[in-house]
């Protein structure tokens, strides 16, 4: 869980940027190196109060007097981070090894946006679909949800069928063609 | 007055419908399904029994098992919340055939009333408008096609036993129509047990405005004035306000009484809620449905007037008459209610599963917070994906928006994503300050969902992320495993770093 | 009006404020000590200064430290909120020489009303009874013995400015006077910074009955009804309520007018609070002080009047002008506030220290917290031991009192003792439910500090504390160490066992 | 920390009751002993929810069906236990040999009730007090609080001075004779 030493992926709340760290970690002391990005900014003084293993909060002040609480979790690979009331997650980049739900998605696959039971699978293997067509139905939470093609291409493979649970992130569909 | 009341509900209804309960000194029973076995509306109770499963048909939905769990406490009264089973006359029914009194209209009233094909001919025989819509229907079917046809599209897909936006679909055109009407009336069979589906007429940009009725068994009728739930995502509110921007004086009485009418047509008894489509334009209403039950949204009306609705509830269903006149009613101050979501609105608002791993509510001035979970609890995808609710109360609209938004920022809930950030754009938005809004605000501002932050706090939060992700977790830290009194203290200065 | 506030401060009151300044679209700034570093009065503020040392007069009452924060922050105003340096005219003055708004009475009302001993006068010259008392004493002096001879034991030590219990003794016989005058003064020196003290006739078992006035700086005042805080120890309010139960309609218009009259013969301007000693049998009421400042017990007024007591207190000293009018003043229902302190009822209510290692309050209809901690913080020797305040509202006096008790039944608060358990008590009291309650209630009723426990909540209690004792602690945990995901469900039945 | 086996003395709030447990955790199954008390209750069903190093809750409910929502956290040497809005402090029996607060007090030792300062020390050694009388002037949280004498008899020892800070329980004078 520790990661003193190691990249890390914004994946949220701005879509297109990512940003890479390196933290370096020596005696309690460090430093961040953020990737293309040189200046420095204002010193800025932090105070932590309870940590759990998965969770912490703290208070930044930055010289200027201005006051940030924060607070962060630890949800699986994910580091959520609230901040002046606003969410922020990011992702260790490790894991794009691993493969992540974008990755899959740029990939060709679809993948469940949220964890659920298949309802109906709408689309057979080798059926072409077209961007925007509803190919599959999740429920969750009392709620349906229909699955929709990002882009037109033929159905290479169908992963999963009616009934069976799937978790966030988890490959449903594998789409070919027209990348 | 009841000695034991069975609550046939979960989440943070049931914790407010216990603390009522407890309040006039009645012992609250609570079911649980094995999910829920920890959660706040069981520890809120003096009673608990377990309802084995986790489906909400296996459960909350199950009414043997939830009969047989009253009788063997000894419960005088079940009170049903909303959602599951509040509208259902078979269940009403069998509480009565049990010997037990159902927290909430006749059966028979319910029935008329709870189906909205039904309770419009009701309106229509009290006077008043309605939206015109179909008989129930089935896909492939030819009256379905026939009402499209004439009316033409956008049409909606509705519930007959429905709220809360459950089974309901608005279909664009002719190809989509059949599967909207299947879809629909799956999920209405799988949250309301029943599959019954109309079409209605789509009133395009209306706002969504409801009138609050509260009727003892003495014929006493009054209503307590308007809420408007005009912000709703999915067809599914959430958030409201007491008194309506869009309603003036003249109009609160009228649909007031209408309301009243209505009620009264039905020989309506305790809580119910008649909602209107109201043209902002041309000050019309349609009267929608008539939900036969609690709303979710009733601690708004509460802030203003000053009463416990669900005291009354239950007074009313212990025989006692309704002593408030309609002269009393005098709205003060204004209030807005949230609802808190576990749901992630930068994935469509698909809902979102895990531990609440930090769960800091703001308290304070003007502040009401009813929730059904608590720090550490799990959400599960069993049940509906509302957490909690916020209410800010003000002596005015203006005061009232700005405490609720101060209480959003201030608002902790890490470990599933929720729609807070969504929720605190909405109450900043101009057009929302305004009042000048209706039922495509979300449609119409998609910035909302998408916020824009600024740059300076998200190299913060950049910085801070980096920062925290070096934190040394609890098994690596030096003090893991000595004495806790030996630990640090639990808040310790860092001292100044330079952040980028 | 103002752009930026510093809030002198901290606690719970700096918390609260810091949410109306907000709310208003005033950025509050907050100082702290070093012990409140991570404190929740700092995280809601917009900005924060620290001030170097931990001990009160190095921090809080550090009059230049804070006046500098204040200009170096850019702060068109200062706040004071209550104790520490509000009622200080020097304080004041300071600000206002550095070229700031003090929220708050005029140096000059303050100084003449703030002391007892002053306040009196202008008191008798309204034509306000008052109780006899002596003129300001020292230990050993003639003066001092002349006015106790004159008025026989017992007699009351009090600080001229003092409230809140600070620098206050009952003297029981002669061989007292000297060390309880001698003490007194030093605890007012340390609490107030002004160790001034004098006697005052002992009233034996009278009620506590304070008047809440109001007034902008064009003449305009009124008073905002009564409260009452009679149930106090070591004479320190623990629970107050709004309508009082003592108090006839014909009664509070004139004790009303009595508040009123004093605040205008003293020029008064802003918040500030008349408090009576009433004699419940006959009706007589004196005059015992006037607090001028914002009381702790303020959120009660507000829960039934429906104002925003502490925008009022910054709109007038922004120059605004108070527009509500005496005949607006209607309170609706019933409020009570219980004062959750970090001390043992059951070691003479000695201060508790140590870290909230849960805090988990209650919230819903009719509740409000007003809270200065969160779970995790530590609540150090350095300042006042109160944690809190809940607040119950509801249309009546019984419900409130029962929503209070329910929920103080479910408060948690683990790590440091509170007085929970007694202020449950206290609310379930047959005499306090009645009404018929004096400021000896706590002397005469020692059961309530502590309350007998049924013998299975007992046996309970053992079991579950044996029960705990076995759990495993994360560092011998099988999961330490592990991917989180990994982590057992957050809750999880243990099935059935055996209970002795 | 960990007490898997081990008494526990009942210092409150029952006051003058004693009860000690013997606690045997065996493959997660345990069995309590009571020592005087033979009855066995009724079933119940615990659900236990988070658990950090210092702090846990529950819920227990009785074959009645009767629900009681329950916390516990440490606190040094002493279990905190809310239960049912009340709440029970127990100790563990071992400290009792290394020397509680209460146990000082039947030796003779006054000690501090609550951590503070010394304000002022009212006696001298070998000095003779009565029952009640004032003999040292605690300050804490803004407060004084009198500590009084618990009975009558000869100062042997003042253990603290003016200035210095105290810690609960830590003795402040030693009294001997009239025990």
């Amino acid at each position: 869980m520790t990661s003193t030493d190691g990249h890390m992926r914004e994946v949220y709340p701005v879509g297109g940027e990512s940003y890479r760290y390196r933290i370096a970690d020596m005696d309690g002391l460090f430093t961040i190196e953020v990737e293309g990005e040189g200046p420095t900014g204002p010193k800025a003084e932090i105070t932590i109060g309870i940590e759990s293993r998965q969770a912490g909060e703290g208070l930044c002040r930055t010289q200027s007097g201005r006051t940030h609480p924060f607070a962060w979790a630890w949800v699986g690979t994910e580091l959520h981070l609230w901040l002046d009331g606003q969410l922020f997650v990011f992702e260790r980049a490790e894991t794009r090894r691993r493969g992540g739900a974008e990755n899959n998605e740029a990939s060709g696959d679809i993948v469940a946006p949220m964890p659920g039971a298949v309802l109906e699978v709408l689309v057979g293997e080798g059926e072409r679909v077209e961007a925007g067509q509803t190919i599959l139905l999740l429920e969750s939470m009392k709620m349906e949800l229909a699955i929709t093609a990002p882009r037109s291409g033929v159905v290479r493979r169908v992963a999963v069928q009616p009934g069976q649970q799937v978790e966030r992130g988890m490959r449903l569909v594998e789409l070919e063609g027209e990348g | 007055m009841f000695t034991k009341v069975l609550v046939a509900n979960r989440g943070e209804i049931a914790v407010r419908i216990n603390q009522s309960l407890r309040a006039m000194g009645i012992a609250p029973i609570a079911v649980y399904s094995d999910a829920d076995a920890g959660a706040p509306h069981v520890a809120s109770a003096d009673y608990s029994v377990a309802l084995p499963g986790n489906t909400a048909e296996e459960t909350y939905l199950n009414i043997p098992v939830i009969v047989k769990a009253a009788l063997d406490c000894g419960a005088d009264a079940i009170h049903p919340g909303y959602g599951f089973l509040s509208e259902n006359p078979e269940f009403a029914r069998a509480c009565h055939e049990a010997g037990m009194t159902f927290i909430g209209p006749t059966p028979e009233s319910m029935e008329a009333l709870g189906d909205k094909v039904r309770s419009k001919e009701i309106a229509q025989r009290a006077g008043v408008p309605v939206v015109p819509s179909s008989p129930v229907c089935r896909p492939r079917d030819n009256a379905t096609r026939e009402f499209a046809e004439q009316w033409g599209y956008p049409l909606m897909v509705k519930a007959a036993a429905g709220g809360g936006g459950r089974g309901m679909r608005l279909v664009q055109d002719r190809q989509d129509l059949d599967r909207a009407v299947e879809s629909a009336g799956r999920e209405a069979l799988a949250a309301f047990g029943d599959g019954r589906v109309f079409l209605e007429r789509y009133i395009a940009n209306p706002r969504h405005v409801e009138v609050q009725v509260m009727a003892d068994s003495f014929g006493h009728t009054i209503n307590l004035g308007e809420r408007e739930c005009s912000i709703q995502r999915r067809h599914q509110k959430i958030i409201e306000e007491t008194p309506s921007p869009a309603v003036t004086p003249e109009l609160r009485r009228r649909m007031g009484e209408a309301a009243v009418a209505i009620a009264r047509e039905a020989g309506y008894v305790n809580a119910g809620t008649a909602e209107f489509l109201l043209d902002p334009q041309s000050g019309e209403y349609f009267f929608l449905e008539m939900n036969a039950r609690l709303q979710v949204e009733h601690p708004i009306t509460e802030a203003v007037l000053g009463l416990d609705m669900v005291e009354w509830q239950i007074r009313i269903a212990s025989g006692e008459p309704l002593t408030l006149r309609q002269e009393e009613i005098q709205p003060r101050g204004h209030a807005i209610e949230c609802r808190i979501y576990a749901e992630d609105p930068y994935r469509d608002f698909a809902p979102s599963t895990g531990t609440l791993l930090r769960w800091r509510p703001p308290s304070g001035a003007g502040l009401r917070l009813d929730s059904g979970v608590a720090e550490g609890q799990e959400v599960s995808i069993y049940y509906d994906p509302m957490l909690a609710k916020l209410i800010a109360w003000a002596p005015n609209r203006d005061l009232s928006l700005r405490r609720m938004e101060v209480a959003l920022s201030q608002f902790q809930a890490l470990g599933v994503i929720t729609n807070i950030p969504v929720l605190r754009a909405v109450v900043n938005h101009p057009q929302f300050q305004a009042g000048a809004y209706d039922t495509g605000f979300l449609e119409w501002n998609p910035a909302v969902t998408a916020p824009l932050i600024a740059e300076d706090t998200q190299t913060l939060a950049r910085t801070l992320a980096a920062w925290s992700a070096t934190r040394p977790v609890a098994t690596t830290s030096p003090e893991a495993g000595t004495d806790i009194r030996a630990g640090r203290r639990p808040w310790q200065s860092v001292g100044q770093r330079t952040l980028p």
